[in-house]
């Protein structure tokens, strides 16, 4: 691979991804640092379908139905591109475990298919539980598994809220084709609904399903905002200044093509 | 002990996930050759974990059964275990495995028949979820008209790609076919390109705070 | 006659299926419990077949690292005992570690430099690009979450929101049409391998 | 509270009626067919001319990752595609990344048959089995073969199979048609095959991935299949036809009373009626 007469550690192609990186790496040592300041605060904007959250869990009270958690049929994926909305979701569930102990509501995790996400699914269930202090509200038999494949799961969750009932549903995480059952038949069966996905081609039927919807990106800022995990709080500052970048990227780019720089190969540097 | 649970993890997990981005980014072999080795392991890690699966699924089927001994869960605890029977034992038993005409039957009828209609029915809910969306006006308790203007954009590009796809529009209604692919490619590729680019940087500092160390998800669950 | 029985047997797995969105009701339950059943065995018996080929024969032909994979594999099951469930942490890190370190590097180029690149390159193609540009531009601004959405960042998001929503309703027809395919597909085998052959034999 | 659930079943009623009649809708072209033309689309033209552009002898992998049940969608685009793939005596390497692939692989060969083109396992076909790929897996497979797959579907040894003598990784395969079924997929292949080979691509999937699809068409994918329409409509170029011409007429009258309904609640309010 190496190019004749030059040393070439850095694989040409990948520079301008290693800039973003290494801008990115530096913001969030620079907002970690800070995070060591207990009173440091950052302003976040107001995500109107984080309220939902609690008003749903108070509405399953009320009615005596159940909290369903879901993260997908396939929302378990721990190592492909997607990984990033695994956590996020996980730390979702971490949320409503601790809203679900403290209001008293029962709580259904529907869990995705991969087998391999099944240990840290159930890990942060009982360690949510635990770390409100009613570690008794956990229960394996509601940590429900329905087997391989999307058609499976949808029929499981359809059953299931047909079965029990549906007060909040929070569907956030990877979806596939499977949504559009789960968030309809939620809805048809009078239930709350309230969720997001990072994968745009599914966020329609969020936006058209849900009571409330975190569009996009907006289920990692609000997976910050519910932790308040200062480790989280940091990544939306570290993103804005990703934001800044592809900002100036996008009207240098411009500009410089405009004046007639060949930007398609300084941008495939 | 609290080592072996917390930090040796975490740090296998930022050394894997730095070596294959160095394996990206330079021309070193090591990395490349350390990459090949760990990729190559994924397929087999993710496959041995299957058996979990079964475990949960009766013991939730079993727990629920014990809890409220109605005819669905007599259901839930019984059928699922018989159709595990028939088709694990005729994947064993019958010589060719799941390519035996036998398994095929079983497949084809039942398995691929109901996963097909599982999509099928999702034609059914979006429709009636679009019906309900994608209404121009609202009128609130005073009786006054409301335009909704995110509502209007949904619609538009909703039903312009409908019209698109469908045999009977493309003859008879000159123009759809150009006027769809307009539609899938300029106002949705500006909309879906922002959205995509956001959701990757998010994607991309949760990515980093994992190798950091920072993820709770991964470092503190146990 | 067997081809009947194979459609009739079908034909009802079908019609359990979309008796759901009639009402509930326990042919609909039986329906799901039957292909759960039937989707783990097939999973199950396919994954072990792989495990068979990608490790246990490869160990066995003397590639010993392959072991490796096959334990980690294993200590998955730690998970169902309380006090050894922090062995399953190892082998999910190995496939958080891979998953990040392959998500960052593929990201970074396909999801933002490359995207960026061609929207800029769109720009200059007339109409149709510029308004790329301006639907990229103004929707990426909804993503802002350090400001409060008013002033000149309020009406950008307002403008953005309406690419977002178009994009979002041309992404639903796609679903649409698809799943009334696979309706029609359901018809068609309903009539290929049940009612023809009933009505021929 | 209980007016709300009233209101909820009856909305439920009219969403039931609007169902039923999109059923009748797409019954009854299936019964009495409607015959409409076809309309082609360029990707779908490339795709054409990317298989039959290739030297007779070339060696085409196939990324299968199917899933049975969404054969509704794809199985006019399998079907259409062996038939042009063999007609051109290609080689095949086909490679199976989802649990559903050997099945569905089995299935349409039975239909599209290698050996009635001449073909003879191992030498002209060959088929790997099934193994959890996703993105790493597609890397490995480009970088080394055998890494990832040491025997064929059988059990025999890649070694013993002359096909896959002198083909250790991308090097060897000229053309890659990659079959997925999940939107986002699509990037692997850019990722993993074209950026750093850039080695020819294309694509078969559904119909709602091809948005995803269309970004990278003509440049790095070079050619795409999306849905059961470009189906039919490489049923139609390579003049081997197959199930997909019934299901396009199926749709004209399934969609109608979904596209009435919209309609109506658009009406309503200016016509008085209440919500």
């Amino acid at each position: 691979m190496q190019q004749s007469g030059e040393i070439a550690v850095i694989k040409t192609g990948t520079y301008l991804d290693i800039l973003l990186m290494i801008i990115l790496v530096a913001a969030t040592y620079y907002y970690y640092e800070k995070t060591k300041d207990p009173n440091w605060k950052p302003f976040i904007r107001h995500i109107p379908a984080l309220d939902a959250i609690s008003e749903g869990v108070g509405k399953s009270v009320e009615e005596d139905k159940p909290v369903h958690f879901a993260m997908g049929a396939s929302g378990g994926q721990l190592y492909s591109n997607l990984v990033s909305m695994t956590l996020t979701a996980l730390a979702f569930l971490r949320h409503i475990t601790g809203l679900c102990a403290e209001y008293g509501a029962r709580l259904i995790v529907h869990m995705p298919y991969q087998t391999e996400s099944i240990p840290i699914i159930e890990g942060t269930a009982r360690e949510g539980f635990a770390f409100a202090g009613k570690p008794e509200m956990y229960r394996r038999d509601d940590m429900r598994y329905y087997g391989r494949g999307a058609l499976t799961w949808t029929q499981g969750v359809t059953a299931s809220y047909a079965e029990e009932g549906v007060g909040l549903n929070l569907s956030i995480g990877i979806f596939y084709s499977d949504c559009p059952i789960s968030l309809e038949m939620a809805h048809i069966m009078g239930g709350m609904n309230v969720g997001g996905t990072g994968r745009w081609i599914m966020a329609y039927a969020f936006a058209m399903m849900c009571d409330y919807v975190f569009l996009g990106e907006e289920i990692y800022a609000a997976a910050a905002q519910v932790s308040e995990d200062p480790a989280m709080l940091s990544g939306i500052l570290i993103e804005e200044v990703g934001k800044f970048f592809v900002y100036i990227l996008l009207i240098v780019g411009t500009l410089l093509a405009a004046v007639g720089l060949d930007v398609a190969s300084l941008l495939s540097l | 002990m609290a080592i072996f649970k917390r930090e040796i993890p975490t740090a296998v997990l930022s050394f894997i996930g730095i070596v294959i981005l160095l394996a990206f980014f330079t021309t070193l072999d090591i990395f490349e050759t350390l990459k090949g080795v760990v990729t190559s392991w994924i397929p087999v890690v993710s496959a041995a974990s299957v058996g979990l699966g079964l475990i949960y699924m009766v013991y939730a089927q079993y727990m629920n059964y014990q809890r409220k001994k109605t005819l669905n869960n007599q259901i839930y605890l019984v059928v699922p275990l018989i159709f595990f029977v028939i088709f694990f034992g005729t994947a064993i038993v019958v010589p060719g495995n799941t390519a035996s005409d036998a398994y095929q039957w079983l497949y084809f009828h039942i398995y691929q028949n109901v996963g097909g209609t599982i999509y099928a029915v999702m034609f059914f809910t979006l429709a009636s979820s679009a019906i309900r969306t994608m209404r121009l006006v609202t009128k609130d308790s005073s009786g006054a008209v409301q335009f909704r203007l995110e509502a209007a954009a949904l619609m538009f590009g909703g039903l312009i790609y409908t019209l698109r796809q469908i045999p009977l529009f493309q003859v008879y209604l000159p123009g759809i076919v150009g006027f769809g692919e307009w539609v899938m490619m300029v106002p949705n590729v500006g909309g879906g390109r922002a959205a995509v680019i956001a959701a990757a940087l998010g994607a991309i500092v949760v990515g980093i705070r994992t190798l950091w160390g920072k993820e709770r998800t991964t470092t503190e669950v146990d | 006659m067997a081809s009947v029985i194979g459609g009739l047997i079908g034909t009802l797995f079908i019609i359990a299926t979309m008796s759901m969105l009639w009402k509930d009701n326990v042919f609909f339950r039986f329906g799901q419990a039957a292909v759960m059943g039937a989707s783990i065995a097939h999973y199950t018996f396919m994954n072990f077949q792989s495990v068979h080929n990608n490790a246990i024969k490869p160990i066995l032909a003397g590639n010993v690292l392959f072991i490796i994979p096959l334990i980690l594999g294993l200590l998955m099951y730690s998970r169902l005992s309380s006090e050894l469930s922090w062995l399953a942490k190892y082998p999910t890190s190995v496939l958080v570690g891979v998953g990040t370190g392959v998500m960052i590097a593929g990201t970074l180029r396909g999801q933002i430099i490359d995207q960026i690149k061609q929207t800029i390159l769109d720009a200059f193609t007339g109409l149709n690009g510029i308004l790329i540009f301006i639907g990229v531009v103004t929707a990426f601004s909804f993503f802002i979450f350090t400001k409060e959405h008013t002033g000149a960042l309020g009406t950008s998001v307002k403008i953005g929101r309406v690419f977002l929503m178009i994009s979002l309703g041309a992404n639903f027809s796609g679903e649409l049409v698809w799943y009334l395919t696979q309706m029609i597909g359901r018809l068609m085998y309903i009539l290929n391998e049940f009612i023809w052959p009933l009505l021929g034999a | 509270m209980a007016t709300v659930r009233e209101r909820l079943a009856k909305t439920t009623r009219f969403y039931q009626i609007i169902w039923a009649l999109c059923l009748v809708g797409m019954f009854i072209p299936l019964v009495a067919p409607l015959g409409l033309p076809v309309v082609l689309s360029e990707p779908v033209k490339d795709y054409y001319n990317n298989i039959v552009g290739l030297p007779e002898g070339s060696v085409i992998a196939v990324s299968f990752g199917a899933s049975a049940s969404l054969l509704d969608e794809q199985e006019a685009q399998f079907l259409a595609t062996w038939k042009t793939v063999f007609q051109q005596g290609h080689k095949v390497i086909f490679y199976c990344t989802t649990e559903d692939s050997p099945i569905v692989l089995r299935n349409e060969l039975q239909v599209v048959v290698p050996e009635s083109y001449g073909y003879t396992y191992g030498e002209d076909y060959v088929i790997l089995p099934f193994s959890p790929l996703a993105e790493a897996g597609e890397t490995a497979f480009a970088q080394n073969i055998r890494s990832i797959y040491t025997t064929d579907i059988q059990g025999t040894s890649l070694d013993a199979i002359p096909l896959m003598e002198d083909i250790n990784d991308q090097s060897g395969i000229d053309l890659l048609i990659f079959q997925y079924t999940a939107c986002t997929s699509i990037e692997w292949v850019v990722r993993q095959w074209v950026v750093p080979f850039n080695k020819p691509v294309i694509a078969t999937t559904l119909g709602c991935c091809g948005p995803m699809a269309a970004p990278y068409y003509p440049t790095q994918v070079q050619g795409f299949l999306s849905g059961s329409g470009a189906g039919t409509e490489l049923e139609v170029v390579s003049g081997n036809p197959g199930p997909g011409a019934a299901m396009g007429d199926a749709k004209n009258l399934g969609i109608l009373p979904f596209l009435a309904a919209v309609l109506w609640m658009n009406i309503k309010p200016f016509i008085g009626k209440e919500e």
